[in-house]
Parts: C-alpha cells; structure tokens; sequence
C-alpha cells in the first residue's frame, strides 16, 4: 500500500470518490427534502473542484510520469490494482470534469420535476466515474470506471431525457458497449503478451506502455481500442449515437456527454492507442487522419442542415472532436509533432468549456420557449439580451475567434495536420468556414430575426437570464477567454506528457514504414486470431 | 467380427427403434414405453459387453442393474406426470400439449 | 532604448483603454443609459492621443522598430508565437488613421445614434473594435495580427447586424463573416506555410529568413497568393467583395469607420506589410495588381446605377481599395499607403456626409427621393463635396495626389493595358461621384411633402466632426504628399519598403504628362455628369434602355450575388442536405438501426422453431447428434 | 480404512441426503410447516460446512486424476477415493458442493413464499430439492461413469417432478412433461453413450477410460467411428442438461412453465452441476482426445451463444427470456471448457467455476425479484408489468437493474468478472476470435437485459396496476411469520453478492483457482 509522497494524502481518491461521499449523504439525509440533496451536491462537487484546482497547483509539470500516485493492492489473484495518478493531460481533463460537475448541478438547479434526487445522484456517480477514468494507472481500474460511467448515463438519458429517450438512451449504451468489450478483448490480449513474455502479470498501464509488442497482436489490438475510443470522440462514421444521445438527454445530460465523455475517447488514444501499439498507430495514421478531416467537414455540414438547436450543437462536436484525432494522429507522422498533439488536447479542453457552455445555452432557451426548433425562434435577442450575449460569445469561442479558447487548439492541431498533410489540412481548414457558416446562421435565426422583419415572435412574456444561471455560466467565460488569451498555463502541463507519448511512438517510425501497408497488415494479424 | 460386435448391433437397433418411438409416437404412454425400451437396449450393450469384451472390467453388470432401478423410478415418475397432464388435458395426445412456444 | 518605455506603455493602454470600455460599457451601459458613451469616448479619445503619440514617436525614429513582446502567447512543441508588438512608421501611419478617424466617429456618433435603444452597446462594440484593430495594427506576428484582424471582423458582424431584427442586417453581418472567413482560410494556411519554412511567425524572423533566400521561390508565391487570399477578403476585392455593399446595413458612423477608414484596409496594411515577401514572387505582384484593377473597374461600373447614397460610396470604397492594390501590385508601395491614407479620411468623411443627409432625410437612403440639398443642409454639403472631389482625385484634394500616382505607377511600370483601364476607371469615379452629389445636391427635391418639411440640418456634434475630417481629406495631399513621388510621406515609409522603386518626377516630363491626362479625364468625367444629372435628367434613362443588358448588369452587381447563391453556397447547401438526408440518416444510421432491426428480426424469425410440441424438440436433438457426428469425423477425420 | 475413506468422502452428500430424510419426516409430525424451510436451508448448510472443512486436506498431496499428455492433471488424492474408486474428493469437488448448497439455501428461501401461497405441500418440496442437490454433490465427486449416471439420475428426476409441483396448473405440468420426455430420452442417451464407451474400453472408472483411450490412441484406433458415436452420445447427455443448441429446446417451456423457484434453481444449480461433473467426465476420463472435442464443441457453443441470445430478443415474457439468457450464458461457459480443451490449461476450467458462481447469483436475484413482485402484487411476468417498477417498488428496480447490468456483464459487478475471466481463458487459448463471436452476442444480450431497466424506469405504470393484490393470496396460513422475508432476504443477498464479489473478486477467483490447485505442484 502506499499513497503519494508528494502531498501525503490521496487527493485524486478523494477527488474521484467524494461524490460518492456526496450521494451517501443525500440518501441518509436528503429524502423528500430538495433543498438538503441540492446543497450536498453542490458542495462535494465544489469540494472536488476545489480539490482538483489544488491538484493542478501541487502538480509538477516538469515532471515525467504519474504523480500523485496511490496503488493498493486491489485483485491480487490477477495482480489488479488500485492505482491512480496523473499526468498533465489527465490532471487537465480531471479539472475539466469537475469544473462541468459543479457547472452542470447549478444549473439543473429547477430542471427536473420528476424524480429529482434520482437525478442528482445520477449526475454524482458520473462524476466518480468520469473522474476515475481519468486517474486510473490501472488499465482494469480504467475499465471498470469507464464501463460503469455507462449506467448513470443511460439513466439520466432514459429517465429525465425526451420523447424519444429510449432510443438514444439504448442506441448510446450499445453503441458504446461495443466499442468496450472489443476493447477489453484487447486488453486481456495484451495483458496476456506481457505475461507471456516477461513472466509478469500486471495490469499497470506504465509498464504495459513500456512493452515492445508483436506486430501481430499490435494491429488488432489498435484496432480494438481504436474503435473503442472512436466511438466516444465520436468518429465518422460511428457518430450517429451521439446527436439522438445529444438531444433527447437532459441539459446536464448534454453537457457532461460533451464535455468530458467525448474527451475520454482523446484521453483513451493518447494513453493507450499511441503508446501501446507504435507500430500500428504509425501505420494507420493516413486513415485516422483522413477519417478526421471527413468528420471535420461532414460534422460541420450536417450541423448546417439540423433544424433542432442541440443536434446542430451535437453535429458541430463531431466536427470539433476531428481536429482532435486529426491532431493527435497527425501529430505522431513523420516528424513526432508536439504542436499538434497538445494542440489536440487543448481543442479538447476547450470544447468542453464551449460546447458544454452551448448545451446549457439550449437548455436556457428551452426552458423559456420550450422548443429547441430553430424555425419557432427569431427575435429572441431583443427580449433576452444577456442570454443573446452569452450565447454570441460561446458560439464565437466555438466557431475559434482568436483570443478565445477555440482557435488556439484548432490551429495548433490544424498545424499539427499541415506538417504531416498540406492537402489534408487544407480540407480541415475549409471546416473552420463552415463552422463560422452554421453557428452564425443558427444564432441569426434564433436571436437575431428570420421570420420576415419586425415580427416579434414570442407572445409570452420571456425572463432573461437569472442569477444562478449567469453563474454557471460566468466560469466557463473565465476560461474560454483564459485559454485563448493565456493558454501557456495549460498547455504547460502538455509539454512533458506529449513529449512522452511521443518518444515512444518515434523510435519505431522507421520499422513501420519498411512494414506492409497498414491494411494489409491489419489482414494478417486479424487472420492470426483464427 | 467377434460376438460383442453383433450384440452391440442388436443393442444399437433396439435403441434406435426406441429413440424412433420417442420421436414418432404421438401417444404419451407409448414415448415412456419406448424410453424404457432405450435403457434396456443400454443394458444390453453393457451386459455384453461385461461378458464378451476381453479385459472389460466387470463393473458392467453392476451398472446394468442401477439402470435397471433408475429405469423404474423412472416409469414411476413418468406415469405421475402423465396422469397430472392428462387430468389437465383430458389427453395423452402428446401433440397437443403446445402451450408454452416461442 | 530613449523612450520606448513611454512606448511600451502607450502601447499597451491603446489596446487596454478600448478593451476596458467595451467591458465596462457592456456590463454597466444599460444602467448609464444616455450618458452610456462617456466612459468609452473619453477612452478613444485618450487612445487617440496615445497613437498620435505613437505616430510621434515613429516620426521621431523612422529607422527603428520597436518590439515588445508582451508574454509567451502559444508554446507548443516547436510552434511558439509571442503575444507582441511592434511600431514601425507604417504602424504609425496606420495608428494616426486608426486613432483619429476613430475618435472622430465616436464623437459623430453621440449625436447620429442618439436614441437608438441599443446605445450602449453600439458604443460597446465600437470600442472593442478600436482594441482589435489596434492589434491589428500593432502585433509584431501575424498570428496576434489575425487575432486583430478576426476580432475586426467579429465588431464588423456585430455592427452590420447592429438592427438585428431586420433581417437584411442579420444576414449582412452573417455574410460579412462568412466571406472573411473564406479569406482566413487562406490567410491561415498562409501561416502554416510561414511557419514550417521559416519556424516563426514574427515579422521580423519571417522577413529576416525572406531576405536571407531561406524560403524558395515557389513557397514564397504560395504563401503571398494565401495570405492575398485573406487580404481579398477584409479589403473586399474581388471574388470576395460581395460583403461590403451589404454591410451597409449597419449604422452610417459603422460605415464610414469600419467599412471605410479602418478595417477595409487592413487587407492593404497586411500586405504591405508583408513587403519583403511579396516583392520576391513577381508572380504574386501581377496577381495583386490584376485583381486590383479588376475590382477597381467592375466596382466603378456597378457604382454607375446604384441609387443607394451608402451602395455608391461602398463601391466606390471597393474600387479605391482595388487601387490600393494596384499600387501595390505595380511596385508603388508608398503611393498604395498614401492612398490609403488619404482615402481613411475622404471615405470617411463621405460615409459621415451620407449620414447626416440620411439623417437629415429621416433615414431615407435612396438618392432618387433626394435632390436640392444644398443649401438646406450647407454644411454637410460642403464638407462632402470636398470628400467627392479628393476622392474623385480632383487637384489639390488629397486624392488626387495619391491617386495620380497610383495611376503613373502602372504607366511607368509598363503595364499599360493596367494603365488604360485604370483611366476608365478614373473616369467612371468621376461620372458616379458627380452623380451623387448631383442627384443629392442640385436640382428639386424629390421627397415627399413630409419627409420635406423635416430636412434639417445634423447637430454640431455631427457636423463639427465632418470638418475636422474635411480638412485633411482636401490637405492633406498637400502636405504629405508633395512633391510627387518625393513628398515626406515617401522619406518617411522607406524603412519599411526599403527598396526604393520610384522614379523622380518631373512635371515636365512623363510625370507631369500623366498627372494632366488624369485631371482631364476627371474633370471629363464630372461634366459629363454633370451633364447627365442636372442639364439632360432623361438622358440616363434613354441610356439604360439603349444598352439594357449592360444597365441590368450593373444593376444587379454582375449577378454575382445570384451566381453566389447557386454556385458556392447553393451546392454547398445541397450537399449538406444531401449529405444530411441520405448519408447520415439513410445510410449510416440505417446500417446501425438496420442491424439492430435484422437482429430483431432473426429472432422473430427463429421463434416458430420453438414449436411447443415435445417431439420437435427431441427431434431438434437428434438432428443435432447427426450434425455432431458429422462435424466430429470431420475433425478427426482431417 | 477403505470405508472409513468413502464415508469422509461420501460426507456432505450424505448430510444432504440425510437432511432429506429429516424434513420429509418432521414434514409428518409438525403442523408449523415454515421450521421446513429453516431445517432444510440448515442441512444445505451443513452440508456446506462439511465440504470446506475438508477443503484444506489436500494440499500438495499427489494427483490422483492423471489425465492426458499435455500435461492437464486434475486435482484430487488417491487417498481421498473411496467405494472402489467410484468417487474422489478434491477441491474441485468441494468448490462445487458450496456452490450447490448455496443455490440451494438461496432457493429454499425463495421457495417458501411461492409454496405457502399456493398451499403446496413443503415437505416434499424441499426433500425433493435437497436430493436433488445431494445427486449433484454425487456428479462432482465421482470418478466412475457408472457413479456419475446414478448421481445424474438423482438430479435429474426429482427435478422433473419439482417442474410440474404445481401439478394442476396447466403449464407447470405441460413443462414437467416437456422435461421428463426431453430429459429420459437425453439420459438414454447418455446412458448408451457411456456403455459404447465401455464398450471402446473395457473400463467405468475415469482413469480406466483413459487409460483404455490411450491404449486406442497407441493402436491407432482412437479416430474411428465407433468412438466417435459413443463421444457424441456423451456431449449430447451434456448438451441437453446445459440447454446447449440444439439441444435446448426444452428450457424455454420449461422454465417458463415450471414454478418460478424451480426456474431459478434449475437454471443455476442443474446448470451448475452438469458443467461441473460433465468438466471432471471429459477431462479426466477423455482429456487425452480433448483438443478434438473442442474443435466439435465450437459448434455447438457458437449456436448456442447465437440462438439463445437472438431468441431473448423478441421475447416478452422475463421468464422466458431469462430462460432464454440462460441458454446463451451456457454458450458462454462451454467457452471455458473449449478453452481447456484447447490450451491444456486449467483457466478455462476455473473460469467456468468463477463463471457458476456469479451466474448462480445474478440469475438467482433476478429470478427472485420476480417472484418478489409477484408476492406483493399481481404480476405475470410480462415487460410490460414492469412498467413504473422504478417509482412504485425503488427498491426492488434497483437491485433488478443490478441483476441485469450483472447479467450483461458491465462493471462492477459479479458478471463482468465471470466474463472477464472466461474471455481471459478462450484468448490466453489462442481462439481470440471466439472471444469475439462471445463480445458481439453479449453486446446483443445487452439490448435485451436493458429493456428490463427501461421497463422500470423509462416507461410509467397502467394506472392501478399496482394496487391489485397478488392473484393467489388466500392460502397464507395464519399466525406464521411472513414467508416474504425469505424472498427479501434471498434477493438482497444475491444483489449484495454481485456487487461485492463484484468489487472485490479476489477471494473468488482464488477460490475457483485454487479448486484446481493440485494440478500446478502435481
């Protein structure tokens, strides 16, 4: 057993589990009575977040590997542990989680009538699970948290969502079922290999990343994990859970999905896919990458032809999460380009600020017009001039105005794709038009008039925003502009890790490209599974 | 060809005759009759066995005659549940009873 | 380095003073309510001060740059990009322009948006584009000068939207960005392309490794053909001017300050700014020079019909920035920023003079409902025939001397085709110029009873500002621009363009022969609209009717809008939609609900093996004993 | 000695067997039927307590159960045989023997309530139930086909008779027939199977068939035809008694038909026992021939996974489905003993163990919230009487959605383990493929497992539906403590099972390690 010698106290259990903490308490003390659940959410959500910023400031950039580790023995027959620690991307997206943890409960404050403290009890366990996915060392940790993560969501989408919640509900779960359990044939797969080979069985994802593995087991197992992750960023072509997922959740349902749950495909490519499997990752690059620029400029697209405000949002995020596997892939051709992979991480960063903000914009909306129809809005700016400025400036952020959170990591990934693809990263490039095309059309139609000049649609009388609700909003404000303007303070915690990751990736440049072709290689290694 | 290759034969038809009754007779007392009848072509095939195979142990017998008994607990317990359907039925039409499908 | 510490902070409070109004505006105007735009006037007014300070201090040290590099802005890998600025003398040319018109709008605006219910915000936004143009103007890289330069277009929207609830705003503001963008695409991989030949995007490494040979002949017209791209797009020049017509939709001091002084321009400034690049890809030069004088004539030539007082001077805006390009496409490199200079101060005052009869006529644009405004409003009158005649390039206005040498620039170079259609361009300026101010000016009013009655005369604070502007639209030329290719703006942009390319002039000679066939074809040019608009009213109609696919071409702009819609965004919109039905919904969501559905049905399908009959099922066994032989001798057998 | 040796073997199945007895007659003499339940729940126990007390006796002692060239021994000591050789006791056993008893308290506790209901006689019920697992401790211990068939029968026909308990409902004797015609012909088979065997090679005893198999195999012999008819008979017996396709038709009818105790126990504990003594059969008596079994045995595991997880699909009624599910989770632990066949290990062999146990709960809990609802208001186990589950029984929905996350096999629960483990065994075999196939029907699984979920929460109740009283509630007797409780109890202890074991496999998967432990020292 040992916690970490940095801090003397396993600040990132606390920080995973305190939500945990926090539904405990509610079931002990907060039944029937709102006002007590309500509260206890929202401090052990501020406690974690609190705690996270303190993470960030104990954390060492310069340092190279986990810190802040704990392990305890967990299995031992399998020798699983409990292991949890950061790197710089993980303490980033741990702070990115539990900042939308709290944004998310201030902002659900009144949203739902029915089973309200089921809902906040939901909301808490996909905390624990999202914060755990990002500070498991243990690849079976990770598993178990990323898997559990499933159920809340399913529920806060099928309980609390729309009219057509099963459906995505159910499409949502599958969908990410799937991808999980190719997944954990990989792992077993890998974790075998080591055992096999080095007479050690461990589940800890440091040394699985320090393993040399067959070519063999190496382009499956990418494969597995890829499509794993692929689905959550989501990818083209398996992104059609996510817009049904997108607008039938609740609010906070939508923000978290945004937010953190697509970033944990990113996180999931640069913790395994890269460092486990070099060889294949090298080798499948042009694929990945082309595939991105398809879901930048498809993405963006079909956001332009959505009539429903959170699906044009849900579009516009497979578009955005393209730079981010555009930039992570590209970032590892040729050269081992840190520019584009910390550019993908910021772009990951960032859209969780943004899109997260966009969602708790739609839900605004829709709680005073209750309809997310583009077409039944217009005008709305003149009665809702703080919720109109708000919304202006999230999907400016969004659509990567310089000096907002946006266009750093967009350019830098974009960046990333230019060294590794002129060609290429000019197509991608043609999505930051598109982006400006969709977002400015959609905040014309629903802020600005569309419907014939001065008819005044809204015949009842519409609130502006309150207080609470400015609240939530006002952090995310802080650090778009933060981003975009300072993103040194982030991007410094990138440095190290990327430069890690890519170390690893670039010794075995040259063994790749001497190999077959990426398909054919996938061909013989998924004819040895036979 | 030795001997114990002919009683196994015989064995063998008799099960097979049994296991044609099981599945073709539509009369419920008839399909128990025919199970016994694949028991007994089991024994057979063990009391040949016992005698005729060289080394054969001679626990052969002895397994014969568990079979034996199982068999009747087995007719015991087959009747009891023919005549609780057949209460509910009013039929041994074995055919007839499709309630439960799908 | 003597007093670059009062630089440093001068800088820094030009771009603070206007971010810190358009904050303080934003979140406490609407409390302020009609005293909303003290606070960011006295802001511009002090920013104004500083970047004359500014321009002082460039004046003061022609030959150095100052750079300050503020913090680290981006670290990642090898990409680094400070966050940085950088005064030079072009920066303090465009400082002065920035600085004064801005201030001088801000003050005109008091009295034109006096009333509007969204006062404060107008204000708002109008200081937050001072702080984006002023890093735009300022940045040492061209990333933190496509922060500035996307921060413009971001106030450009916002303004042209300004009415939002007329859908002809909202959309002329969405298009204003959207065409921008296309031009920062361009503009963007322009910088991906600096950066990976060159590893940095400050001004001085890139020009350093421009000089040095480092980038080779190829890349260097790439990257002057992307970052063109980008500057097509702010300084309107065709293909992708169509935005600025339609950004009239704004506020009249919008116009005249965005739309006019400042922001178009900034195409121009960047250019120019990127001198040491562009003068290496002759490719890239000719290039800049067609689409220069192209824009320039097609824009004329549109101008010609428009009946839009706002549309005229917007084309008239497109085609003095066509020149500007001309003059940098043809190597006269200082005249393009005289020009640019000059023309901030006559194309604003234009567009301030076009809001105060607008004003006047109780938001009547249409110069057909116009006429006979002369001496009800005097003062806006005179101040915008200064305005006509600098920009029509009439001897002494300011324009004329910039111009003219714009004009000359192409003779010399030899480029006389450029040459020819730049003097028909000279003279089409002229024919629309002077049917403006005659349509507005002379003649009856043509305004109904109501509207008559109502004409009066704009505030003070109106009219105080388009004398201020008055003056140097028709002196400046004078001034700064005298002698001809020698005057003292020419000794004082040499460090920036460091290579001097223009020949000595001699009234007596080549010179001074195309500065006279330039006034002629000017003062050609006004008669005949004078001609046209005052002595034979029915002329212009007779005309249309001769040559009416010509009239119906300019029009309706070329068609370009019509050709737009179908083209670019019709089949983008088409594909989307495609894209959208079919490839998503049908395709790849029906394979996902389509397998999910087999699986169903493969279900519903295997049931009635289930057939409840008992001797089925052992049947089933049978059968699958068979199979089990079968399989089992298979593998032994194998 | 010899005697002395049988009887310690013989020893939990003899407190079973004994147990029995005891309740049939206090059955006769006492009037306050619910001691029944308690006494036979302790005999369960008893029996339980006897197997892990011997649990430790073995250790590092020789292996007995000298199997085939690859090196795949069973655990077990020559001097824990008894009876001539017919039984053996190792830790195999004795894992198998908890498992059992187990089921078996867990279904007694389910079963008093449905009884008492129903005014069904309990007596007999529960000396039924505990020969029935006293036949299932005799597969896991015996070493001798002829002792295996017997134990076989001692399961099977009492189970018969427990699926058609509630003789006068039409459907519950339908499913008794159903099963006895299925389940004599199936045994018949196996019956002849086992007698070719003998035939091939003169021996009953395990290690005898192996030797005589190896005997063959020398001769050249081992491939031909006779064999193989006399192997397929065997894997048919097996086949049937885990509903493997096609050899599954009965369990829908059956389970749905059966009373829903019986369903749950039949499902876990039947199941169980034919994994565990079929396992012991084909290893140490036909191990050497394994590689190939495997290879046939793909077939059928693939149908199975197939068949049973498509069919769960359409199906409305839980017991049904369930039934259903449990036929695919049949294919899923015939993975295992591919696994082992192919690799010469025991993983597979131990997954299969871990696999039984965490089955047993989760599909035990499920079962038992069924007919925890049913308790408390009428129901008739359709989907759609589900609806509002979540807001009118919380409690109960919770643990449901458990069960069937655990069925599904996400984390953290029993079932993701089970699975985890035997996927674990089928790639470590080298058929990562068919950890594939496995992957792709449990993700189909899931859809049916969540509808349950989206049942209960998802969808609100027909009005009224929850205020009507059970349908069969008048034969309660007076004055005697609520037999809910069992129920309760039962349910809350398979959904505290799948949650801790799911937190904390360790002792698990120690447990179903170490029942094979005497293998790794030899």
């Amino acid at each position: 057993m040992s916690w970490n010698d940095q801090i003397g106290f396993p600040v990132l259990s606390v920080i995973t589990f305190l939500p945990l903490a926090g539904v405990i308490a509610i079931l002990l003390f907060g039944r029937g009575r709102p006002q007590v659940y309500k509260v206890i959410a929202l401090v052990v959500t501020l406690a974690a977040f609190a705690l996270s910023v303190w993470m960030l400031v104990v954390f060492k950039v310069s340092q190279a590997g986990m810190q802040l580790a704990e392990s305890v023995s967990w299995i031992a027959p399998l020798n699983i542990r409990y292991g949890m620690g950061v790197d710089g991307i993980a303490a980033l997206l741990v702070f990115l989680t539990t900042l939308l943890g709290v944004v998310v409960i201030i902002a659900s404050w009144h949203y739902v009538k029915d089973r309200e403290m089921g809902f906040f009890i939901s909301l808490l366990l996909l905390e624990v699970g999202m914060v755990g996915v990002f500070c498991a060392t243990d690849l079976f940790l990770f598993y178990v948290f990323w898997e559990a993560m499933l159920i809340p969501m399913y529920f806060i989408i099928g309980i609390w969502g729309g009219p057509r919640r099963i459906y995505a509900a159910i499409k949502f779960f599958l969908f990410t079922l799937i991808g999980s359990l190719l997944m954990l044939l990989a792992i077993i797969a890998v974790v075998y290999y080591v055992k096999d080979h080095t007479g050690t069985l461990t589940f800890d994802i440091q040394s699985l990343s320090r393993v040399v593995y067959s070519y063999h087991l190496q382009y499956w197992a990418f494969l597995a994990f890829f499509v794993a992750f692929a689905i959550k960023v989501p990818m083209f072509p398996v992104h059609t859970w996510l817009p049904d997922a997108h607008v039938e959740a609740p609010t906070a349902g939508s923000v978290i999905l945004a937010g953190v749950l697509l970033k944990m495909g990113g996180y999931g490519m640069l913790r395994f896919c890269l460092p486990f499997f070099p060889d294949a990752a090298v080798a499948f690059v042009p694929w990945v990458v082309g595939l991105s620029v398809i879901a930048i400029i498809y993405g963006a697209l079909v956001a332009m032809m959505q009539k429903d405000l959170k699906k044009l949002v849900a579009y516009s995020s497979v578009s955005h999460m393209g730079f981010v596997t555009a930039g992570i892939f590209a970032g590892i051709a040729l050269v081992g380009n840190a520019a584009g992979v910390e550019g993908a991480i910021l772009v990951m960063l960032s859209h969780g600020f943004l899109t997260g903000a966009l969602f708790l914009m739609v839900g605004f909306l829709y709680e005073r017009t209750h309809t997310r129809e583009i077409a039944e809005m217009g005008t709305l700016g003149k009665p809702l001039p703080v919720l109109a400025g708000f919304f202006l400036f999230f999907s400016f952020g969004s659509l990567g105005l310089p000096g907002l959170s946006g266009f750093v990591g967009e350019f830098l990934s974009l960046y990333g794709v230019f060294e590794y693809s002129r060609w290429m990263a000019a197509v991608a490039a043609i999505g930051v038009i598109l982006a400006a095309a969709y977002l400015l059309w959609m905040f014309q139609r629903t802020m600005y008039n569309d419907r014939g000049d001065d008819e005044v649609k809204p015949s009842f009388p519409l609130k502006d925003l309150g207080a609470r609700e400015i609240a939530s909003l006002v952090p995310l404000v802080v650090f778009v502009i933060w981003l975009g303007v300072y993103p040194r303070t982030f991007l410094e915690f990138l440095h190290v890790p990327v430069q890690t990751i890519l170390d690893r990736v670039t010794p075995s440049l040259s063994d790749a490209s001497a190999g077959m072709g990426a398909l054919a290689q996938l061909v013989d290694s998924v004819r040895g599974l036979f | 060809m030795n001997a114990l290759f002919w009683w196994l034969l015989v064995a063998f038809l008799l099960f097979s005759i049994g296991a044609f009754g099981v599945l073709a007779r539509r009369n419920v007392i008839l399909v128990v009759m025919s199970l016994e009848l694949m028991l007994n072509a089991v024994n057979l095939a063990l009391v040949a066995t016992a005698n005729f195979r060289a080394g054969a142990e001679g626990a052969g017998v002895l397994f014969a005659l568990f079979i034996i008994v199982i068999a009747a607990a087995e007719v015991a317990i087959g009747l009891a549940i023919v005549i609780a359907n057949y209460r509910n039925r009013r039929t041994v039409q074995v055919d007839t009873y499709d309630e439960l499908k799908g | 380095m003597e007093g670059t510490a009062y630089l440093q902070i001068a800088v820094a409070l030009i771009t603070l003073l206007p971010l810190l109004g358009f904050i303080v505006t934003l979140l406490f105007g609407k409390r302020m309510g009609r005293q909303a735009h003290i606070f960011p006037v006295a802001m511009v007014t002090v920013t104004a001060a500083l970047s004359i300070y500014g321009f002082v201090w460039a004046f003061g040290h022609r030959d150095e740059t100052f750079v300050w590099n503020a913090f680290d802005w981006i670290t990642a890998g090898q990409f680094h990009v400070p966050w940085g600025y950088q005064v030079d003398t072009l920066t303090g040319i465009m400082l002065l322009v920035v600085g004064i018109i801005g201030c001088v709008v801000h003050y005109y605006s008091i009295g034109y948006m006096h009333g509007d219910e969204g006062y404060y915000r107008f204000f708002a936004y109008l200081n937050l584009f001072m702080f984006a143009m002023f890093v735009l103007i300022l940045a040492d890289s061209y990333l933190l000068l496509f922060l500035g330069w996307e921060g413009v277009g971001l106030c450009s929207y916002l303004l042209i939207a300004f009415w939002f609830r007329k859908k002809s705003a909202s959309q002329a503001g969405k298009k204003a960005f959207i065409v921008n963008r296309i031009g920062d695409f361009g503009f963007t991989l322009a910088m991906f392309l600096i950066f990976v030949v060159t590893g940095t995007l400050e001004f001085t490494g890139v020009f350093a490794a421009a000089e040095k040979g480092d980038i080779s002949a190829g890349i260097t017209t790439w990257i002057c053909l992307l970052l063109l791209t980008g500057a097509l797009g702010k300084s309107a020049q065709f293909p992708l001017h169509v935005w600025l017509p339609d950004a009239m939709e704004g506020p009249t001091p919008v116009s005249a300050l965005i739309h006019a002084a400042t922001m178009v321009n900034a195409g121009v400034y960047m250019v120019a700014r990127s001198y040491p690049l562009f003068v290496q890809s002759e490719t890239a030069m000719t290039v800049v020079m067609a689409v220069g004088i192209f824009t320039a004539i097609l824009a004329s030539y549109i101008a010609i019909t428009q009946n839009d007082i706002k549309k005229v001077i917007a084309y008239s805006t497109i085609s003095s920035l066509g020149f500007m390009f001309v003059a940098l496409g043809a190597g006269a490199w200082v005249a393009g920023i005289f020009y640019l200079f000059a023309h901030g101060f006559f194309k604003g005052l234009l567009f301030l003079c076009s809001g105060s009869v607008i004003h006047a006529m109780g938001g009547e644009q249409d110069m057909r409902k116009m006429g006979g405004l002369r001496t009800k409003i005097p003062v806006t009158f005179w101040t915008m025939l200064v305005g006509a005649l600098s920009m029509v390039g009439m001897i002494p206005f300011a324009g004329f001397w910039a111009k003219d040498e714009i004009v000359g620039a192409t003779f010399i170079a030899g480029e006389y085709v450029v040459w020819v259609v730049a003097m028909v361009t000279v003279l089409l300026t002229a024919i629309y110029m002077g049917r403006l101010i005659f349509m507005t000016f002379w003649g009856e009013t043509r305004a109904d009873a109501e509207v008559q009655a109502h004409i009066h005369e704009s505030p003070p604070s109106m009219t105080v500002p388009l004398v201020i502007l008055a003056v140097p639209a028709a002196l400046l030329g004078l001034v700064v621009g005298l002698p001809p290719e020698g005057g003292w703006i020419h000794g004082f942009l040499e460090p920036v363009f460091y290579h001097p390319h223009h020949a000595e002039f001699r009234l007596l000679g080549e010179g001074g022969a195309l500065m006279l066939a330039s006034l002629l074809t000017v003062i050609v040019g006004l008669l005949i609209a004078w001609w046209l608009y005052v002595r034979q009213t029915e002329v212009p109609a007779r005309i249309a009717d001769r040559v009416p696919w010509a009239y119906r071409a300019s029009l309706n702009k070329v068609y370009l809008d019509d050709i737009y819609a179908v083209v670019p965004v019709g089949a983008t919109l088409g594909f989307a939609q495609w894209l959208w039905d079919v490839v998503d919904v049908k395709v790849i969501d029906g394979v996902v609900n389509g397998v999910a559905w087999l699986w169903g049905r493969i279900g519903d399908g295997l049931r009635p093996i289930q057939t409840g009959r008992v001797q089925s099922y052992a049947l089933y066994m049978f059968g699958g004993m068979v199979v089990l032989v079968a399989v089992f001798a298979w593998v032994w057998g194998s | 000695m010899e005697l002395n040796n049988s009887v310690t073997v013989l020893l939990p199945g003899v407190v079973v067997a004994v147990s029995a007895v005891l309740v049939m007659v206090v059955d006769l003499f006492l009037r306050r039927k619910d001691v029944l339940a308690w006494l036979a729940a302790a005999g369960l126990l008893c029996g339980a307590a006897v197997a892990i007390g011997q649990w430790g006796e073995w250790t590092g002692g020789a292996a007995v159960w000298r199997v085939f060239t690859g090196g795949l021994t069973f655990g077990g000591r020559e001097a824990s045989a008894g009876f001539a050789g017919m039984i053996g006791h190792d830790h195999f056993a004795v894992y198998a023997v908890v498992l059992f008893c187990a089921i078996g308290v867990l279904a007694v506790m389910l079963s008093d309530e449905y009884l008492a209901r129903r005014g069904a006689a309990r007596g007999e019920f529960y000396g039924l139930l505990l020969l029935i697992v006293t036949g299932m401790i005799g597969m896991a211990i015996s070493t001798d086909v002829i002792a295996f068939f017997v134990s076989f029968e001692l399961m099977s026909l009492p189970t018969y008779v427990l699926a058609g308990y509630i003789w006068r409902d039409e459907r519950s004797s339908e499913a008794s027939l159903k099963y006895f015609v299925t389940g004599a012909f199936s045994s018949a088979i196996l019956a002849f199977g086992l007698a070719l065997l003998y035939a091939a090679t003169g021996a009953t005893s395990y290690a005898g068939i192996a030797a005589g198999l190896a005997r063959l195999q020398a001769g050249g012999l081992a491939a031909d035809g006779f064999l193989v008819v006399a192997f397929v008979l065997v894997v048919t017996g097996f086949a049937f008694k885990v509903s493997a396709v096609p050899f599954h038709s009965w369990a829908p009818d059956v389970y749905e038909g059966a009373p829903t105790p019986v369903t749950a126990f039949m499902a876990t504990a039947v199941k169980a026992a034919a994994f565990v003594g079929f396992a012991k059969l084909f290893f140490v008596a036909a191990g050497a021939q394994w590689a190939d079994w495997g290879h046939v045995m793909i077939v059928l595991a693939i149908l199975t996974m197939v068949v049973g997880n498509v069919l769960a699909l359409p199906q409305r009624n839980l017991k049904r489905m369930l039934a259903y599910s449990s036929i695919a989770h049949a294919g899923y632990l015939t993975l295992g003993l591919i696994a082992a066949g192919k690799s010469g290990d025991t993983v597979g062999v131990s997954a299969i163990l871990f696999y039984l146990a965490a089955y047993a709960l989760m599909n035990l809990g499920a079962f038992g919230v069924l007919i925890w609802i049913r308790a408390r208001r009428s129901y008739d186990y359709s989907l759609d009487g589900l609806a509002g589950l979540g807001r009118g029984m919380p409690g109960t929905a919770i643990l449901m959605a458990l069960f069937m996350v655990s069925l599904t096999g996400i984390p953290p629960t029993v079932g993701f383990w089970g699975k985890f483990y035997l996927f674990t065994a089928v790639i470590q075999a080298g058929l990562t493929w068919l950890a594939i196939v496995a992957v792709v029907m449990s993700a189909v699984s899931a859809y049916y497992y969540l509808r349950v979920v989206w049942y209960m929460y998802f969808r609100e109740a027909e009005e009224g539906a929850a205020a009507e009283a059970p349908a069969e509630g008048a034969a309660l007797e007076a004055g005697a403590p609520s037999p809910q409780a069992g129920v309760a109890g039962a349910v809350v202890i398979a959904g505290l099972g799948v949650l801790i074991v799911g937190l904390l496999p360790g002792p698990l998967l120690d447990a179903a390690k170490g029942a094979l432990r005497l293998l790794v020292g030899g």
